[in-house]
Parts: C-alpha cells; structure tokens; sequence
C-alpha cells in the first residue's frame, strides 16, 4: 500500500445530496404533484407551485469512460444550469426548467451516440454486471451481451414498438446475481454446466477445507486426501455448478470456455403495482456462449419480447401475463421447448409442482 | 507497444446502442491499461473464458472495504492489467450531481486508475473501475479530499441507496433521499469495517412501486406507504375520462383488491386497499396518497447463494419515519437487527436466511417485535409448532 | 393366533361392486343425466333414460353397532329394495326409485335417532377419526368432539342455516392426520405440547435407537447413555411435539392430561372447484382438552362458520373468502388472536412470509 | 360385574347429531367388551387422557396387514378390552351393499367381536371395532366364506377407493368403480403383504370435484377429466336464466379462467378451461362434461409426518382409462413407480417425499414419463440446475 497522506481524512461519507440538487427540485422538493410523459424519453413533473421540471432521459453503456462523464458534463452546463442525475437503472436524466432546449438536448445527445427512450411502458437499460470485463467468477461477459440484445431491443427502448407494460431486463454473469436478475420480466443469467476441477497442489495453501466444504448448498464438496495433498471431493451428482466453492475457495475454478453458457428467465417483478413481486422462473436451461454478439441469446430474448407483446393486455408485465395465460400457453407460444431442466429439484420443488387437476387441452 | 488488433469486440462498436468498447477506445490511446483490457478481453471473446484471477485482499488504511482486487492470469502479455482492482465510491443519495462534482471525479480517475466507471455499480456505488494497488491510497486521499468517500463490500454494511424520492417524484411517502443519506453518514464505521457474518444492504423507495428495486436487492428494504385515504381530484379524474382513459378498464378492473367503482364518480373502499399503486400510476392528476405517510419495513432479501433467493417480508407494516426521534427508533431497530445477526448468524450467512433458519417467530422476539397477521401471506398449514412452555393459552 | 380353517380362502378381494348395485344404477350406469337437490337431504338424478333415482342422505356417527347396521339394512328393505350406500364421508344413503316414500323413510330415520340433510352448501358429517376409542396415539377423543361440535351445527347440517358453500369439517386426533384434515375448510386437530418423556429403562428393549433417531423429523433425538441405560435423549427445543418417535418407539410417550388439547386450522380444500385445492392454514393454536363436550372447540368452530356465513359470498369456500378478505381481516372479524405460533417455522417457512408491500389498513 | 357409572360420555346421548354412545348402549347389555370400553372411555374423559398401549403385530395368517393390534393398559380394571383389536374389511367399491350383505357382516361380528364398527374407515374400509387374538382367523374365515376379505395396513398398498361414479353421478369422465376393483383385485398381494417402504394409498375421483379427496389423501390419485369442449344445452341455459338464475354473477364471474361469456348465449372459450367444474356444478342440466373422457394422475398426497402434508402433484396430464389395454398401460406404470420406489424409497418413506428428496425430474426418467409443463404451476426459480452430461443442449 502506498504510504498514506499527513492528514488523513476518513468516514466523511458521501457529500450531502442538497448540495448537487437543481434550484428546482429544492424548491419543490416533496411537493411534486404528477408527471405526464410527453414523448418517448421526456416526461415533466408538475409542482404544487406549478414549476414544471422536464426530464430527458438517455441510454447509458454504465461502462463509461471519464471522457464521457465530462461530456454529460458539459451538456449538464449547456441545457441544465449544471445538474443531472443517473437512475437505479443507470440511464442519465438531464433535468431541464426550459422545455425549449429539449430538442437541442436531444440533437447533442444523438450526436454522441447517446439516444433517448427508456420511458413509461418501454424497455429501459438491462441493469448488469461485470462479466469478462473484471470479474473472476464470470460464466460469460456482461457488458457485450447486454450490448448485443439492446441493440435488437432499441425500437422497444425508442417507443416504437409499442409494450404492454414495463418490461425490465437483466443480465449476471454467474449465480451470484450482482444483477439481481431474480425478480426480472426478462433475466439472462451466466451458467456452469460443469463441477469445479480441484486443483489439488494448491487447495490446502489457498484455502480452509472446513469452510470450503461448508460453502456447498448441496453437501457434495467432502474432505478428501488426494495423491498425498490435503485437498477435497466433489461427488460430481451431486454438484449443480453454483460456484459457491469457487468464491470461496480459488483452487475450485468452474470456468470453461465450452460447457460454461447463458440461461434466459422470465416473469419476475419487483413493483407492487397490481401483481405482488415475484421471481422469475426458468424460460431456457442453457445457450452457448457466441462472441461477439450472442446471436442465440439476442434471438431468445426478441422472441420472448415479440410474443409478449403481441399477447398480453395493458398492464400486463411479463409475470402477469403468464399467470393468466399458464406456463404450457407460454411454452407453446414461443416455441420454447419444455425440458426436465425446468421441474424444480431444489429443496422447495414441491411448491412448484402442479398440485391440482386445473389443466388445459388445446382444442384442435 | 503495438496494440493488439480486437475484431471481435470491435463488432460491438457498431449499433444504435451505446456502445462500452467505444468507451475503452475513447481511453485506449492515452491509457496502456486500457489497451491491455482491451487485449485481454479480446483473448476471453476468442477463448469464451475469463482471464481474471480470484481476488485477493487490497484496500486503504483502516477500512476492510471498497476496494475489489483483481488480477489478470494473462500479465505476461497485458501487464497493464496485471493489477486491476476496482474502488467502490459512495454515490450521493438519489444519484444526483452538479457538473462540477462530476469533474471532479473523472480528473481523479484520469490521474489515479483507467478512466473506467461504472456510472453505477448494481449496489448503487460509482465504480472505479482498474488501477493499481499503489494507487489506491493517494485516489483515496484525493477522493476525501473532494468530500466523497469510499462504499462498502465485503461483510461490510453495502452502501444504502435511495429512489429519487421526494427530490422528483409525487409518490414519495418518505423522504428517501434523507434517510439514506442518514443511515449512510450513521453507520460510517459498519460501512468500511466487516464486522458483520456477511454483508448487509439498504434501498430506500418511497413508495411500493419500488424504484430501486429494494424488495428484491436490499436486507433492508423501507417501502413508502400511506395508512390513510387516497386523495381523488373528481375534477381530474372526469378529465381523463374525458381525454379517454378506459376508467373500467383501465383503473377499475385491474385493482388487485377490487376495491375501486366508478360510475362519473371514483370511490375507493380505501380500508380494502392494499397500497399497490396501479390506480396512481395511471391517473397522477386524479389520484394521491393519503396524507399519512410513512413507510413499511421489509427485511431479508437475496440472490440464490445458498438456500434460493429470498423477497424481503415484512416485519414492520408501518412506520413513520420523518423526525430525528422516529429515525432514532428506527436505527434502534437496525441495530438490534444487527446485534442478533451479529451473535446468531454462520459465517456467510444473510440476515435473511438466519431468519430462515432459526425462524421468524424467534426472530421477532429477539428484536422485540409483536408478531402482525400483516407479516404473513398466510398463516403455517404444518402442525410443527414450538409451544412455549409459558405460552400454550397464547 | 388361532388355528387356520381346513380350507383356507385368501386374496379375494372384496365383492364385485355391481353385486350390491340396485336394479336402476345398473340400468343407468354411466348414463345418468343432471341432478337436483329437492330438499335438505333429498336429491333426485334424473337419467338419460328418464328413470329418476331419489337419495336420501342420513347423518352417521360412523361409530355405529351392528344394531344400527341391521335397522339400515332393515329400511333399505322396506324403502329401496333391499339397497344402500354410504358415503365418502361416512352418512348413508337410501337409494329410492319411488318418491312417495321418501317422508315415511326420513320419519323411520328420525324416529332410530338418524337426520338427513348434509348436501349441497351445508355442512356435513365430520370426517374423523379414533381417538381415546381405540387410537394409542390420540391427544383428543374423536368420536366426543365431533359429537359436541356436530350437536352445534345441526342447522347447518339440516338446511336451517344458510352456508356460501359447501363448508368441511374434518378432525384428526394426532399429528398423523388419519382424518387427513390438512385440506379441510374447519379442521379439528389433537396436539401435544410437549416433548416425549422417555423410558430409558426399557427403550432399548422395545425399540431400535438408530430408527428412533431417524424418526424425529427436527433431529431433535440424540443416542445417549442414561443412567447407564442404552437410551435416547431430547434435545427439548427442538422438539415440536410431532410424536413420529412415539409413532415407531412407544418408549417415547407423549400423552399428557394437561398439556394435550386441540388446535383449528381454516381455509383448506379439495375439490377444483374454482380455485385449486388448498392446505388449511392455522386458526388457533390451542384449546384444552374439556370433555364431555369441549365447549372451547364447539365455541371456536361455531364462531368462525357463524362470520364465514355471515360475511363471505356465495360459492367462496372458506378458503376463498379468507384469500379474498386477506388473512389481518380473517383475525379481525373472528376475533381470534394472532399470535408468534401462526407464523410458519418449519423448512419452507419462507413461502408464507409477506413478500411484498400489499397491505391493507384498517380506517378508523 | 357391576356397570361402571360413566356420567360424562352419558352426557354425549344427548343432542340431536346420532350419538356414538348410544350406538355403544345398544351393545353394552350384551358384550362386555363393549361394557369394558365404555368404562375405559369414561376414564379417558375424567383423566383427559387415551388408555390403549402402543399396538403389537398381530393378524391373519399368510397375511402383513389388515389388522390393528390395540392392548388396554388398564387391562386389571377393564379385563375385557385388554385385547381390542380392529380389522379392517376391504369396501365394495363405492360403499353400495344389499341389506343382505349388511346383514351378514353384522352377524359375523356380532359373533367374533365387540359389534362395534366404524362405517367406514378413513381410507374406505369397514372397520370392525375390538376384538381379541384368538377371534381374528375365525372371523376372517367367515368373512372370506361370505365374499369379503381384509383391507390394508402397516406397508401395504391400501385398500383403493372411489368415489360413487358411474353409479350415480352425471359427472363421471371414467369407471371409477370398476377401476378401483380392478386395482383391488390386481394387486391383491401387495394389499395383504406389506413389501413397500410405507403404505401406499390409490383414490379414484370422477371429476375434478374429487369426492373421495384423493388428491389429499392418496399417494395415486386419478382424477377424471376431459379434453373437448363442454357440452352446452343452450335451452337449457336460458331456463335456468328465467327460473332466476344469475348466470353473470354465480358462472360467468367465477369462472377461474375467464373463459365464459353469457350474451343470451353462452358461451366456452374450451381452450382456456381449465376443468374445475364450476360452472357444470351450477347448471348441471345446461353443461356436461366433453365426450373425450379420461383422467389426469396425480402423485404423491400424504399427511404432514414427516416433511409436512403433501397435494398430489400431476404426473400424466391426461389418460385414456377405460378398455384392458389402457388399464394395462396404466397398471404397467403403477409397477414401475413402485419398483423405483422400493428401490430407492427410505424406511417410512412415502412416494411423494421420495419425489421431493430426489427430484421430479429423475422421477419422471426413471418411470419413462416425459417432462410435460402441465406438470408444473411455475418452472424452477432457482438457478441450481443439474445439467446432465449429455442433455446440455436440451
Ligand atoms: C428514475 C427512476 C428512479 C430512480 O431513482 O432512478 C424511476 C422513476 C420513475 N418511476 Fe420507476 N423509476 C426507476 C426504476 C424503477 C424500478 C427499478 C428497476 O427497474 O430496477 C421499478 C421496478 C421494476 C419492476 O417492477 O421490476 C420501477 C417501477 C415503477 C412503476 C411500476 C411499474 C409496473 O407497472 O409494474 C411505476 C409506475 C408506472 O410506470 O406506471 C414507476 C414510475 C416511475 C415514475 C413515473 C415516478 C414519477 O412519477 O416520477 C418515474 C419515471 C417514469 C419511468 O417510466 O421511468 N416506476 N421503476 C428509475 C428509472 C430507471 C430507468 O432508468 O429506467
Ligand atoms: C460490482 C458489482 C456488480 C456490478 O457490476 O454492478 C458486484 C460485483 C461482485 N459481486 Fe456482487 N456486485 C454488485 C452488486 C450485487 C448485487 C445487487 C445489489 O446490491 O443490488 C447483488 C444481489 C443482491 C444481494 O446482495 O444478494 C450481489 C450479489 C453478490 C453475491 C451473492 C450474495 C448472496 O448472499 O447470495 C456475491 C458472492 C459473495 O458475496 O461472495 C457477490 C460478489 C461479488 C464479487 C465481489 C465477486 C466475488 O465473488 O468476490 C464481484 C466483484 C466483481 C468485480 O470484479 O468487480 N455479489 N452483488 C455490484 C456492486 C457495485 C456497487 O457497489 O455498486
Ligand atoms: C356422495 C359423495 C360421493 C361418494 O362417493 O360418497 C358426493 C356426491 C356428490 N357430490 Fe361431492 N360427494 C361427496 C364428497 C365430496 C368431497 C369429499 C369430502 O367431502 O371429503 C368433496 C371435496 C370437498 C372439498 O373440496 O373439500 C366434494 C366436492 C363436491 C363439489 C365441489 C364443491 C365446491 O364448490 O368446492 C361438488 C359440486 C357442488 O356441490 O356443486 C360436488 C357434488 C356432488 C354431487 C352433486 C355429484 C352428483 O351430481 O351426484 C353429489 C351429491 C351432492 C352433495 O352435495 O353431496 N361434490 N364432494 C360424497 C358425499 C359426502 C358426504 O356424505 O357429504
Ligand atoms: C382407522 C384409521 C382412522 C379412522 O378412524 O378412520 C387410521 C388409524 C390409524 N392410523 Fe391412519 N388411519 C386411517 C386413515 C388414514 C388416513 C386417511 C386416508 O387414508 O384417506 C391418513 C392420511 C393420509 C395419508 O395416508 O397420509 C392416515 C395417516 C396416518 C399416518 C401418517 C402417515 C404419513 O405418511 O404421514 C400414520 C402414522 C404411521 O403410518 O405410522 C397413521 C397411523 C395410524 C395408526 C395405525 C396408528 C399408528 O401410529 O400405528 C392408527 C390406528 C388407530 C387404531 O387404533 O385403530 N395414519 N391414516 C383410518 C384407516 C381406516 C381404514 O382402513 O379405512
Ligand atoms: S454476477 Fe458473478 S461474475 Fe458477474 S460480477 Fe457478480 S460475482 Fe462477478
Ligand atoms: S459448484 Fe456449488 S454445488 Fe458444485 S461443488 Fe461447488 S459449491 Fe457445491
Ligand atoms: S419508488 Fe415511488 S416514490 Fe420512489 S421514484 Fe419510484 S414511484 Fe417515485
Ligand atoms: S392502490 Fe392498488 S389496491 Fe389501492 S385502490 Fe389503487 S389499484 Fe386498488
Ligand atoms: S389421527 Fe393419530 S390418534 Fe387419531 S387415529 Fe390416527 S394415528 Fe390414531
Ligand atoms: S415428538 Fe417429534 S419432534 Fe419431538 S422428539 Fe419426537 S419425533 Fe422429534
Ligand atoms: S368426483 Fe365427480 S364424478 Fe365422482 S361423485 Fe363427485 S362429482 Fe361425481
Ligand atoms: S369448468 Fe371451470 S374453468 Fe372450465 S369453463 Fe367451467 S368454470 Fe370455467
């Protein structure tokens, strides 16, 4: 570590928000009346004092460069006397008091390669991870997967394809889900398909066997000696590749450049609005990993997202329209193909099994 | 040093979204860190494998977070990247910045790391994303420097993180931009030292459509609510009609709790309501929360590892939570949260699934919490009870 | 055993069922058309054929003398050709082709002590089970509660009182459920409270230690030497009284006067009807054991169908009407108290916990 | 001996529900046993406690199950229940008997038992109430002479039941009593001599509306159903609209899945039913089942030791259940459960906890079922998929 400064300033804290907030938003703060969305993009908020607050909301790769950071900036100064803000799902929001320097906004934003959208009952940005970018953990990339299926998504993000409702997409690169990707419409997720390869010479430097043994959801991690190293087992049924080994203990690597892939997941929520949250469930087991630009994993989302759109009601998110329709409608709809994979055989399977004679038969 | 030619990830240069390799590009000339990233993750695209080892322990003086060590398998050939840890920066509540600060922090990373961000972290931090271990002190000393200070991870409290509440939005129930900044500035020292059995985090939304996500993402989720009547502005609500808004439809039929009629007039049975916001969301003119506002606490949601993910459930339905005496109990509560965690919970073990695990009866009794049919979906249906010896009348 | 007869007949089976069918079934087997309940306990189904069979429906206590099997048979001769049913829950149907004799045949019933009704939207008889009558491992009698409850609500049984819907009450003196009671609308269910107090003088007798470890479903029972005894121990607050050790060790008694009692659980079903079937959920923890007639049990169950009637609509089964009220209003208009027992503490705990910010106020 | 007073179950001849004590008062004076029993019985309700001793193995010769073994542990004062064995007779199916056939089981037990009985037991079987040892193979060979045999017990397979049927009900989608039979006859060794891990039960229903509460109470429960479309007689309809009924609220509205409307007309979206029966029940002359009847089998119900109760859970969506050959098929299937089951199934374990312990979907491999999304309310949330080596691709 490098040696440290004379006088050392710590637990300081982030800076106090009221300093970064616009005039506006103090002045009207906590007494916003509604908002209207005026187009795909730009919405207003209306204040109990009549101020009229106007947002523009641009994409975001998250994956910035401090070029860029200046470059909102300097669009901060030009349009939004100096303030802006990022959202929980890391788009950039000017806030504007003149609805005339909207379009400028926009012009300048293009310009850079940053569009608008992302609003209302659209496709927002796909809250995501590291992937090969910097984490060791990653069963495939985040940031060129999420490019690739925004990419095919921009007409949704855009508003010029119409959606039912919100429809929120998320990627994580392994099962720890930094993306949190389990209450998503529409979640891609990083997948093992393989047991970790012990590296035996190793393990007993690198890690505790007791914890290692103990970081196994399923019990099939045992201590074991191997070719005289103090090392583990892993009995190889019993593993379903989540990794947990691997994050505690480095000598348990699962990587694999043919066996690791993606699994899509659908109809998760997070808002209360109607429906309670709920999780998403499993849509497909497995697809390769295709750099550049994940034609399969790109494909599978459109589709679901086609399909969905041109099925479900108003108001219906993914989770909702599903609900109403059954999973075997789902299946048939899309295409996608059911398989043991998607049957529960984790410790609560039981909850979703079928426990009624509630079927339906297609009439043909 | 030739750059290494990238026509894979170059491909994602191109399309209509923006693009995260054009960002490496905008760096790559002036940052040989950057262009070894580059490399190397064009070896990952070709190889469809990582090349990052398993992080080891880096960070500044006196704090055990905020910094995530990564190393490349690759230095050989990407020296640059050799070293490439990642420093976590807490964000300002609710996101928002002046163009000034912004500065500020892009001309630390320019001196200081790659000039990557992450503009924000999934946690909700500024991400500064590779640099070396020498420089984590002198970025960290610029940083406090400039009134910003490091996030957490590691089984460190993880920095608390807000929807943009109050600052913007007409639902806010609470103001979720003070709390946040409040609980972050009160727990300083559970924010940069692991002293919990694994990591705990807040979100802050100010009204249950959530905007940050905290019922899925947080231990401590503090959704905005109201207790009382919904505010109708029948005026507003016969423009919408008028403007063509299917109020059956629309409004009417998709109420969870079938507690909306309308007939010219809106009527809400409000004591059926079940707060969902649907009704709001689609008429913001018409239709406000009552005036009694405050929030419901949610603890102990999760991503999979190890038992399934887990929702946060309820364990306070309503709190009021604007004054210094209110945040004051509520701190309280965390703490006692805290301390049972802290004595009961394994090793790696969310605060979540310890309530899994000793249940959530005996969790209520020990941070003195009276048991509500508010925080249950449906009372136990297996016969399994724990009768205690005091309380078969119970 | 006694000795074996000279020729013995084994494995036969029960009688062919079409032996004991009257005339009219046999004519119209499979070919019956709708029905119609005439009256409280009588209903008619009509066949395609336009033959038109009348039921009528008597109450049982299930327990009965081969006196009271005589006096059936002996009705079932004067009134419908010598031919009878019983029920899936235990009355016993006359089967009549000639509609003028049904009030004679119910004046003969009443006059032995036996009412009809239980059809349709009313109660019927309460499906039970042993108890201090014949079971080992009874908390609660059987026969006795059910007697006091049904004493209760023979209005509802007999049509006087209106239901929204068929309404079932079942109960099961131990954990083991033999009145499968875990889907019924009301279920009456004995309890211990108490862990076994182990024999250790004679486990190792009666019992195998490695089968009565393996019993406790909490891993509360530990191999243990007492008292120089070959034993177990019972790590006492892990213990929830189940008895699965008592079940395959009767050195584990957990028979108790004082701490044995009842427990009612609401909301289950069975049938399809509308809403899939459904676990009963817990009402109330525990009622003392109070014969002859638990007046704290009939209390209970009298209460909660009296506000199920009075609140729910028509065709909402318990279980409907309490999903569609929520749970906090179920406790509030029963008057019954919530307590740290309703909320779930065994393995998928989880699911039943509020998972979402949907909650209702009460506005005062 | 002198009657022992019993004051408090005399209390229980009163009231208008039939009394099981004055079903024992109708024996008493004749049967000691049965004077015994009141007795003990009286003793159970002043001490509020149960007298009988842990059961031992007692039975039929050749035969595991069928009788319960029951021993007073008050045998000194009541030496007439020191033995008070049950036996459980195998039901005809759908409970129908002649009053000659009553007759003759009233008179067997009259002379090898207490008289007592119960009409029926909770799985079916007619249960003959109290005897001892030394009466079992006597009563047994009477009963065998007039036709009838014992049920099950212990780990047996359990006598099936079914629901009245054919027999008299307008519903049925298959032969339920024939079934059962069949079943009963089939497996006549596995009924009488327990070769399982724990009991297995089978309940035959016509008809979603499930009246024998299989898919509560039976490891196999086989519930008729249909594929086609319900058949509707639209004159009928309208009569049962003009005697008054209202067709919107009580069908229309409650249909689950939305799938009627009523315009005069009424009207089935077939493809949306989901066969609750809701709306048949309502208007039983207006609506009938399709004609393309079968069943759907459901796996796995059992009461709460030990995992907690269990529903039965689909396995076969639909099957066709009427002529030798689809019994077959069926029956062929039942064995292979069965052989999985033994082969894999824990002491006291039930086929549903296998399922649960091992996984559906290598159940479902197991016994040659195809994964079928009717077998499921949601697929899997968790992302702990056991990825087979060859099935990557799947
Ligand atoms: C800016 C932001 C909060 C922030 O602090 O950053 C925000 C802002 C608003 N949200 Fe949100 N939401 C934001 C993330 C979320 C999230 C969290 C997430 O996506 O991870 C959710 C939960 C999503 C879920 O359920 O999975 C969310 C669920 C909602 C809903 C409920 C939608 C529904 O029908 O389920 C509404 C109501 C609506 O849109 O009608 C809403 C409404 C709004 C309103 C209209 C509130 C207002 O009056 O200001 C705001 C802008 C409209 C819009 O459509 O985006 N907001 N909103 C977040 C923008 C993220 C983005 O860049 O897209
Ligand atoms: C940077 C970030 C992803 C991102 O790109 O945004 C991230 C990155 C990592 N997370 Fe995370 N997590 C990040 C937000 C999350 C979230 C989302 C959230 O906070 O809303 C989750 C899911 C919610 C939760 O807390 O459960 C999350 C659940 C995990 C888990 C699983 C924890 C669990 O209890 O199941 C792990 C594994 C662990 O802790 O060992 C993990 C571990 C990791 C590690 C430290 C890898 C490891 O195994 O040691 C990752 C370092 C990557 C790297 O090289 O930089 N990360 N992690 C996010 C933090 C940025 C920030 O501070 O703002
Ligand atoms: C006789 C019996 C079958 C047997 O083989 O013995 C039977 C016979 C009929 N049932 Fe049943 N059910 C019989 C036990 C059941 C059971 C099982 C149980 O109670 O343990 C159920 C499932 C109960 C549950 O869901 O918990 C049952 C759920 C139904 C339903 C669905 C009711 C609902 O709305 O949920 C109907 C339809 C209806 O009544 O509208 C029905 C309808 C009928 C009909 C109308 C069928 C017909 O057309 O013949 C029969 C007479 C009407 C009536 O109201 O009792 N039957 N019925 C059983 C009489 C038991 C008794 O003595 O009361
Ligand atoms: C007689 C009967 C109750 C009744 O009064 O009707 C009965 C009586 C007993 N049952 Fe049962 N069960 C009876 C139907 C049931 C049912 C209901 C059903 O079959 O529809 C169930 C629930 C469904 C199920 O199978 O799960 C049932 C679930 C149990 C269990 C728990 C099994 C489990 O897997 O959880 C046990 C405990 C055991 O097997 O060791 C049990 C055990 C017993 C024992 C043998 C007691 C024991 O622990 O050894 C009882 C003997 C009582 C006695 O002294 O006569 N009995 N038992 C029923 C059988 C009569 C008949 O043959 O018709
Ligand atoms: S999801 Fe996994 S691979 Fe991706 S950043 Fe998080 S820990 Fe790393
Ligand atoms: S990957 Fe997961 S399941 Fe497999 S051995 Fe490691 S911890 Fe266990
Ligand atoms: S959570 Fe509610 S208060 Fe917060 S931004 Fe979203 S809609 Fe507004
Ligand atoms: S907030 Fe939701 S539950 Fe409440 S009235 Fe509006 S739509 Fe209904
Ligand atoms: S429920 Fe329990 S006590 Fe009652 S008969 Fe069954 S095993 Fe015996
Ligand atoms: S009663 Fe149940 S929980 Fe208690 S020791 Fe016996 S088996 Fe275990
Ligand atoms: S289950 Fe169906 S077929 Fe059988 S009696 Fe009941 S309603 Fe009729
Ligand atoms: S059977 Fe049930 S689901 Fe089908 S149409 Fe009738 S009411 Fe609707």
């Amino acid at each position: 570590m490098a040696e440290a400064p004379a006088k050392r300033i710590t637990d300081i804290g982030p800076p106090h928000f009221e300093k970064f907030l616009p005039p506006i938003v103090k002045k009207n703060y906590g007494k916003w009346k509604y908002h209207e969305i005026l187009k795909p993009g730009v919405m207003v908020h209306t204040a109990e004092s009549g101020d009229k607050l106007y947002t523009v909301r641009a994409a975001s790769p998250r994956l910035i460069a401090v070029d860029t950071i200046r470059m909102f900036a300097d669009l901060a100064d030009k349009y939004c006397g100096g303030h802006l803000r990022f959202t929980s799902r890391n788009n950039v929001e000017f806030l504007l008091t003149d609805p005339s320097k909207i379009d400028a906004l926009v012009a300048d934003l293009a310009k850079e390669g940053f569009p608008i959208g992302g609003l209302g009952a659209q496709i927002s940005n796909i809250v995501h991870t590291q992937g090969w970018v910097h984490c060791h953990s990653a069963a495939t990339d985040a940031s060129g997967v999420v490019k690739s299926v925004m990419d095919a998504l921009m007409p949704y993000f855009k508003g010029e394809k119409r959606l039912p409702a919100k429809t929120r997409v998320a990627l994580a690169c392994c099962l720890n889900m930094c993306g949190a990707v389990h209450c998503s419409d529409i979640a891609i997720l990083g997948v093992h398909t393989r047991p970790p390869k012990v590296k035996n010479d190793v393990l007993k430097k690198l890690c505790e066997v007791p914890t290692t043994v103990a970081a196994c959801p399923t019990g099939a991690i045992r201590p074991a000696n191997v070719d005289g190293f103090e090392s583990v087992t892993v009995e190889e049924q019993l593993c379903m590749y989540c990794a947990n080994c691997y994050t505690v203990c480095p000598a348990m690597p699962l990587n694999n450049p043919d066996t690791d892939g993606l699994s899509i997941w659908v109809g998760g929520k997070v808002s209360n609005a109607r429906s309670e949250p709920r999780f998403s469930k499993l849509a497909i087991p497995f697809l390769p990993n295709n750099p550049p630009r994940w034609p399969e994993v790109v494909q599978a989302v459109t589709n679901i997202i086609e399909v969905y759109a041109a099925n479900a009601r108003n108001f219906e998110r993914i989770g909702d329209w599903i609900e109403r329709i059954g999973w075997p409608r789902f299946f048939k709809l899309t295409g996608i193909q059911f398989t043991r994979y998607h049957i529960d055989d984790f410790k609560h399977a039981g909850w979703t099994f079928k426990r009624s004679a509630h079927i339906k038969f297609d009439q043909d | 040093m030739a750059k290494r030619e990238t026509p894979m990830i170059d491909e994602l240069r191109k399309g209509p979204y923006p693009s995260f390799v054009n960002e490496m590009y905008k760096l790559q000339g002036r940052k040989p860190m950057v262009q070894d990233l580059l490399g190397q993750l064009e070896d990952s695209y070709e190889q469809r494998i990582g090349h990052w080892k398993h992080g080891g322990i880096v960070g500044v003086m006196g704090y055990g977070g905020g910094v995530i060590g990564r190393y490349s398998d690759l230095s050989d050939k990407y020296p640059n990247v050799a070293h490439f840890h990642t420093m976590r920066i807490n964000q300002p509540a609710g996101w928002f910045y002046t163009s000034q600060a912004l500065r500020t922090l892009a001309d630390i990373w320019e001196r200081h790391g790659s000039g990557l961000t992450n503009m924000h972290g999934s946690t909700g931090d500024i991400v500064f994303l590779g640099t070396t271990t020498a420089e984590l002190e002198p970025t960290f000393a610029e940083l406090t420097a400039a009134g910003f200070d490091l996030g957490g991870s590691g089984s460190c409290m993880r920095t608390p993180s807000a929807c943009v509440g109050p600052a913007r939005c007409e639902w806010a129930c609470y103001d979720t931009l003070k709390l946040c900044y409040n609980l972050t500035q009160e727990f300083q020292d559970e924010l940069h030292r692991p002293m919990f059995p694994y990591k705990f985090k807040f979100k802050c939304a100010g009204c249950p459509n959530d905007c940050v996500a905290s019922i899925a993402r947080a231990d401590m989720s503090i959704i905005g609510t109201w207790k009382d009547a919904i505010q109708i502005d029948q005026a507003e609500v016969e423009k919408y009609a008028k403007a063509g808004l299917d109020i059956e439809g629309a409004v009417v039929a998709k109420c969870p709790s079938q507690c909306i009629s309308y007939n010219g007039k809106l009527t809400i049975d409000d004591g059926e309501c079940v707060h969902c916001m649907h009704c709001l969301n689609v008429m913001p003119k018409a239709l406000r929360p009552g005036r009694e506002r405050g929030a419901t606490l949610l603890l102990g949601s999760k991503a999979p590892i190890m038992e399934g993910a887990l929702l946060s459930s309820v364990i306070v339905p309503f709190i009021n939570i604007d004054d210094p005496e209110e945040y004051e109990q509520f701190k309280e509560l965390v703490r006692r949260i805290w301390e049972f965690w802290d004595e009961n919970g394994k090793n790696r073990e969310r605060v979540g699934e310890l309530i899994q695990r000793i249940g959530m009866p005996t969790f209520l009794d020990a941070v003195g919490l009276d048991p509500e049919p508010e925080m249950i979906s449906a009372p136990r249906d297996n016969p399994y009870i724990f009768f205690q010896p005091e309380g078969e009348e119970a």
